[in-house]
């Protein structure tokens, strides 16, 4: 038997039908507008609340979080997230309207200013700002505070930024987004910035360069301070994508190094629920010349409590009021929790699963030393080995990325995995690289669906139940 | 330590296994950089993190708020928590191995079906972050697929500062100029309208209910003038209104942008829940996740995120956009409001959005002192009202009652400004209570 | 494909391992308490908090509740417990210890008075009490207090208490604990209680009658007024079983009926969950006559307030403090959130469900007309047709009981089962009936575990983890 | 109607094929016994529910107390109702059928397994109602397995009330006698036992920590009177108190009840986990329910309610108990919390027991018109202290403060309780304030 077969429910030639494949109905719209403002009728699934929570009961048990095992996806920092956070969470006092007066919303300010003074302290950074609901508008809005850095400073011509190409897709595109060129920098032999071709590459042009340090191959760029030093003095600014900070925590802080923007994934770093996709939270944090061009509200103490502001050269809002406050709250209570010595104890034991679960692993890992993470090489398609890899129980890693590593497996177990869910994870990479190639193409057999033609779903896009009537 | 797995023993066999004693020394960073302070943050237990937290929250006094203004509170039944926050869903991630997240990815297609719905498009994705960013994602959907060779979008003059805030960052990059176009007695001035569209307009946005809470009376109109003017039409709306409003697409929407939030949101301060939906035509310019439905090699119907060469990870600086973590368990989440409320539910509690407030303004009009609403029209759950006294003074007044509401700068003047829904409908008692007070002025 | 495979965590001859088989720590205990009132060690599971998670996550999915779909199981009434009463379970207002002043507890005493008058109007009786921690301490509290009243009435003679064949179980054994003989009474041809046989039952030796009505087969016993003339001119009381009240809710009451005595259960007809076995509660209602005798305390209305109070010849307490207070809570909201109008749907639909699917069966069902449950009678074993069901993505009715019928099917879908959820119930007994035997012998296949041999874990009992380490 | 889930086509269509217009029409009652009034009660919105019994509920007080007396409060980790709530466990039934419900009946036999190494006996059910309803059923066991033909049961003087009340019903049926026996000094007084025991002793009771607060010196002692009597030996006790004292198998118990609620309970008045436990040579008289592992069709361990034959369902009147319904979701509870704390942290929350109370006493102890403890020997979560003024006063003075403590009456003397846990030992300061200014009497 396999280690895990996957609940499934089947009805036919789909399995849990949808919401409105199992009761709609049609009203009549009544109302007391006139007729020409309302819609005639409207047509919606139609469930009783028994039916509605079999309906979710059902699509949760065919569905794999952290709180079913491993997810090792590099990068994404997959680690358990604290149930008591929820509770925290749900305490009546996050229900507070974002338009209320300063003065009525003490406890939200106050925590606010907690986490964004926490936030610099962790990342070497002299303000931040919370506001940007995900990491990627993280990314924008730290490139947009370096933007109007250098339009305020007269340097508004330059319009590039300068990416490693082993960069997060984000980075290429949230640069582009702010209006700049991208300019791509290839690796060195040992996985890092090649620093001549930044040498090259760094110019008068150069708005910015945004590193992920450690990078995605899990090393860290030990020429950092030189390569800070290129970038400022070509006059551009350090960007630092936060999405592996974990493995920094108490250990080093990108202020240290020389940059001058960073964003924080608080999803990741700080554990917050990743919620299949989100809510997640990017604030940024920024040096002393940056600050006056954070997004408005600021936060600062005032007379014994604490009052918002707009910095002087505010760019202005990236989200209509504060982002997803309720991972702000969160990753805060997580914090707490957590202290100096177990924020510091995080980084250590997320390194040292990273580089046991690597010796583990028969497959072959290029690179290192590691930290957080690395990313082997598959013999094979690095997609057929992930579908395999489901049939053991466990969630793969990111395959065929970074593509600098043939058929890569980035791998990223977290410090929350214990050593047996690691030895789990060995095993069911050994065994998948054991496997002969025609069982891994006909993988995975034990998960919820088979594998899915998702060349086919692109083609022929059926995007909601109205486009399954037509086929 | 909390969460951190290994005994003591493990953790040494798991140090010999990669060959060093202590993991500090599996940190490669140059001494120069590494940080050897403190950040000064003291370990808690669970129960005395929980108080800190929640004792810091408790610091926001009790009120009952009638505030709105672009954040809006409605009754979430207690099954969206249940089902919400099973852990297979809450601690999931992006469902990039469709095999085994069936469940969400079936859960985001229902939303997005859900999103068809309403708005009579015929697509939608799978959420964006709010309302305002969405509004952002709409205009530079607009500069993408370039139906006119404009780089200006028009917007109405009463579009909140907020989100005028946040689509101008969006349209900083691509240089897309943002005009506002006049407004008349509370609601859209068509041939102001008329008067300033042109062929360098990429996109006319219309909000409805708009920002004074009142009901467009005739967006087919302004769909009309952007035909005419190959640019696009962008609706704003929220999934409440929409229920029980004429379908956007039925007038000419080429997209619609608002705030899904108004179902499921949990408690919070100031969370939004983007809906975006376009014409089917613009498929492949969509920004964000989609899913889309297809088969598995046992000839079923599955789930997976489809479309993907759009997006960050794979198109990079040429993507739709830049979005890779979107607001997918608060999707989940509108979706299992949604579902609880059915057609007939859904429709009601739009229709109280209507009634509520329109009983309110009945009561305070009523009083010395009070005109409400100001402008004619049907309203959706907020609405502006005029005061003898000055609206501060009145917001302090009720305050002082423990009844949160607000003052706005609208046409020149300060109006207090109201919202009820069904969780404060009970309320307005109160608040009639203590205008009642206040009428004429101190 | 089957409607429904159940998961499966699976590890060497076993599913989810055992907490101790994860990680187990034997930690010496060091106390401020002198050695010898310590025990020296302590050998206990030693898990994290995501292991502690992933391994209740698992075993959830490897258990089938009401949110998972049906549970007809007859007399069982498990019907949807609506998610809003755990949220008022969950108020504050809850955390209220027991030894509090009553005029510090006003919150819990107004809810207990509001609910004990609320079931005196359902149950058509005078007085209730709510402490009995399960239906059955609810039925041995009832005969407590019918003995007692007997006793005081000089009748402390009466040694008997009738009960018919096809009762539950409870109420022999409850009977046989307050120290009464039982007496067997038989059900005549159409499923009834015999009147002429408990014509020669009742006597002087007779304390009491119980009696479920609708009895287990799901017929109303229509001669219950003449059954109570009996009974009563005999000198013996009448006990209701509320098991089946589900049924009656707006239609008919105990009290009217003659009945001196009954019990409710509140997890079977006012919903609140029974947690893979309980916690329940068995309030009791009893007429006037018997008020007197009811446990302590009692709640009553005062100056504005509510107070407790010891009745005068109270028979003292059957739990130390007010049973399971959490579903006297959710009990409470559920009435609330239905009123009469509500109620009566429920037991109206209860029934108009037990017919329907009584009809849509292929097996054959004896007896009628039925209220809310009827029990059908298979062609071949009870317990197979049990365990194919399991495979259809359903869980099975009772079975093998009452015995009235041969190889029984107890069958009781309640109200809040959907059509399609019927019809689903309805093709899965069809489906097994037309399942060859060997077939059904060899069920279940899709469910966590195969068949269990229950025979052999009970003649070689292994109760906890310690005694498999001997195997 | 909500959770009636048909609609009226689909209702009209069943009432059809069920042959009757009205379901009423299925209601096979006589007239004369039909009801047709009405039970007058309001149907209510989920929100209107909420708020009606919230604010029922929030007419108590918010009061720090330092209660205790057989009920207590422990921080119970969130984890504990994230996991509990989970539906397929809170909405499941009694596992008759063990393949399609494997979960719940492991996590019941990880409860009695960990009730077993508590206990050090050989046998635990998977629970009984309450400390008290477990010490009836352990009276009535003894009365089953007639080690001696006494039908008398030994229980101490300082038994609470309460739970002597229920004890008095369980023994009523079967006429079993029930004795106090004397205690000295707060503890068993072994002379008076012996001098009492004897030939008709079927059961000696004695718990530890007592209704004192008191951890009991000398029940091997006990044992041993209650062994050479042929009685048998029952220790009350709780999963705490356990974790940290030497195990009651070790000194001879043939029986452990007790409460294992301490562990898991959620919020709530009163609520109890009995837990039971006895020699394994008793193991076909246990009451209540035993899950037992097993092995199924495909060779692999499996678990199922075992050796049923003991109970009402299948041996009726002469059932080892009339148990049905247990609290089986408490144990389930109880059990994750114990997961949750491990070994360290259950040893640490018992030593937690006896060092915040000896803290507290020693504090209220130096205060003027203050004795505390009453007794000598070391305490468990609660004490008895004599106070100078009487001790109704002193309670009344404390909840002026906010602070909930009770006057006992004990050895004829009205005496103040305290209990202090985990959950208000930070407010012990408070407490020690409060009495502070109330010292010499009035």
């Amino acid at each position: 038997d396999a280690p895990h077969q996957q609940a499934r429910w089947y009805d036919g030639d789909r399995y849990e039908p949808l919401l409105d494949e199992k009761s709609t109905d049609t009203v009549t719209v009544e109302s007391s507008l006139p007729d020409d403002l309302t819609r005639e009728e409207l047509t919606l699934p139609d469930l009783s609340e028994p039916e509605v929570t079999r309906h979710y009961t059902r699509l949760s048990q065919m569905n794999y979080g952290i709180d079913s095992g491993p997810i090792p996806l590099g990068s994404c920092t997959m680690k358990y997230n604290p149930a008591f956070t929820e509770d925290v969470a749900a305490h009546p006092g996050n229900r507070v309207h974002p338009l209320r007066t300063d003065e009525d919303k003490q406890g939200i300010l106050g925590l606010l200013y907690e986490l964004q003074e926490t936030l610099a302290t962790v990342g070497g950074m002299d303000a931040v700002t919370l506001q940007p609901p995900a990491g990627a508008a993280g990314e924008f809005t730290g490139i947009q505070v370096a933007k109007a850095y250098h339009e305020a400073n007269g340097e508004g011509e330059r319009s590039e930024v300068i990416v490693p190409e082993s960069a997060h897709g984000t980075n290429f595109a949230s640069a582009a987004m702010a209006g700049y060129d991208v300019v791509e920098l290839p690796s060195n032999e040992d996985g890092r910035v090649a620093v001549d071709a930044l040498e090259a590459a760094a110019g008068e042009d150069t708005a910015l360069l945004m590193l992920t340090n450690p990078n995605t191959l899990g090393l860290f760029e030990r020429d950092i301070t030189e390569i800070a030093d290129i970038v400022h003095e070509a006059g551009g600014l350090l960007y630092y994508d936060g999405a592996n900070l974990n493995s920094l925590l108490g250990k080093a802080r990108p202020g240290d190094m020389g940059f001058d923007v960073m964003h924080f994934n608080l999803h990741k770093t700080f554990a917050t629920p990743h919620g299949g996709g989100g809510p997640g939270q990017g604030p940024i944090g920024v040096s002393a010349d940056l600050a006056p061009f954070l997004p408005t509200p600021q936060v600062r103490e005032a007379d014994g409590g604490y009052e918002t502001y707009e910095p002087d050269h505010s760019i202005g809002r990236v989200h209509e009021f504060m982002g997803n406050w309720l991972v702000l709250v969160k990753a805060y209570a997580y914090i707490l929790r957590h202290g100096d010595v177990g924020l510091e104890r995080i980084s250590e034991t997320a390194v040292l699963n990273a580089n046991y679960l690597a010796e583990r692993i028969e497959y072959e890992v290029p690179y290192g030393p590691f930290h957080h993470e690395f990313v082997a090489s598959a013999d094979e398609d690095a997609a057929d080995v992930a579908k395999a890899m489901l049939d053991h129980g466990v969630h793969p890693p990111t395959t065929k990325w970074p593509e600098i590593v043939d058929e890569a497996l980035m791998t990223e177990p977290t410090e929350t995995e214990s050593k047996a869910r690691l030895d789990d994870l060995a095993a069911a990479f050994n065994a998948v690289a054991a496997t002969d190639p025609e069982d891994l193409a006909a993988a995975p057999n034990e998960t919820t669906a088979r594998r899915i033609d998702q060349a086919d779903a692109a083609r022929n896009p059926r995007l909601s139940w109205h486009a399954l009537d037509d086929t | 330590m909390p969460y951190v797995t290994h005994s003591e023993a493990e953790r040494s066999e798991m140090l010999d296994t990669v060959g060093v004693s202590d993991p500090d020394a599996l940190f490669d960073i140059p001494d120069s950089v590494r940080f050897d302070g403190d950040y000064g943050i003291e370990a808690h237990s669970e129960r005395e993190t929980r108080a800190a937290v929640e004792g810091l929250l408790d610091e926001s006094p009790d009120l009952t708020e009638f505030l709105g203004g672009g954040h809006y509170d409605h009754y979430v039944p207690s099954v969206v928590d249940h089902l919400s926050l099973r852990g297979e869903f809450l601690t999931s991630y992006t469902q990039y191995q469709p095999e085994i997240t069936q469940g969400f990815l079936q859960a985001l297609f229902e939303f997005q079906s859900l999103v068809v719905e309403l708005t009579g498009l015929g697509v939608a994705n799978c959420s964006v972050y709010d309302r305002a960013t969405a509004l952002g994602e709409a205009v530079l959907l607009a500069d993408r697929v370039r139906a006119t060779d404009g780089d200006t979008v028009l917007i109405p003059a009463d579009l909140p500062d907020r989100v005028r805030s946040v689509l101008d960052n969006y349209t900083d990059g691509p240089e897309i100029t943002v005009e506002t176009y006049p407004t008349s007695g509370g609601t859209v001035d068509v041939d102001g309208l008329a008067d300033q569209i042109g062929a360098d307009t990429s996109l006319v946005y219309a909000a409805t209910p708009n920002a004074r809470g009142v009901l467009e009376p005739d967006l087919a109109a302004v769909g009309d003038l952007a035909d005419d003017n190959d640019a696009l039409f962008c609706v704003g709306s929220d999934a409440v209104a929409l229920a029980l409003l004429e379908s956007p697409a039925a007038y000419g929407a080429d997209v619609v942008v608002g705030d899904a939030g108004v179902l499921g949101l949990p408690t919070t301060y100031g969370m939004g829940l983007g809906l975006f939906a376009c014409r089917e035509d613009f498929l492949r310019q969509v920004p964000g996740r989609l899913v889309g439905a297809g088969e598995d090699d046992a000839g079923n119907r599955a789930y997976t995120l489809t479309l993907q060469t759009r997006e960050q990870h794979i198109r990079r600086e040429r993507a739709t956009s830049n979005i890779c973590t979107n607001q997918a368990w608060l999707a989940l989440r509108a979706a299992i409001h949604a579902a609880w409320l059915g057609p007939d539910g859904l429709v009601d509690l739009a229709e109280e959005c209507v009634t509520g407030i329109a009983a309110a303004c009945e009561r305070i009009d009523a009083l010395d002192g009070f005109t409400a609403p100001v402008y004619d029209g049907h309203h959706f759950r907020e609405a502006l009202i005029d005061t003898a006294a000055p609206a501060a003074d009145v917001v302090d007044h009720c305050r002082h009652a423990g009844l949160a509401v607000r003052a706005v700068e609208d046409a020149g003047e300060e109006r207090l400004a109201v919202c009820v829904t069904d969780t404060n409908q009970e309320s307005v008692d109160d608040l009639v209570d203590a205008l009642a007070g206040y009428g004429g002025g101190a």
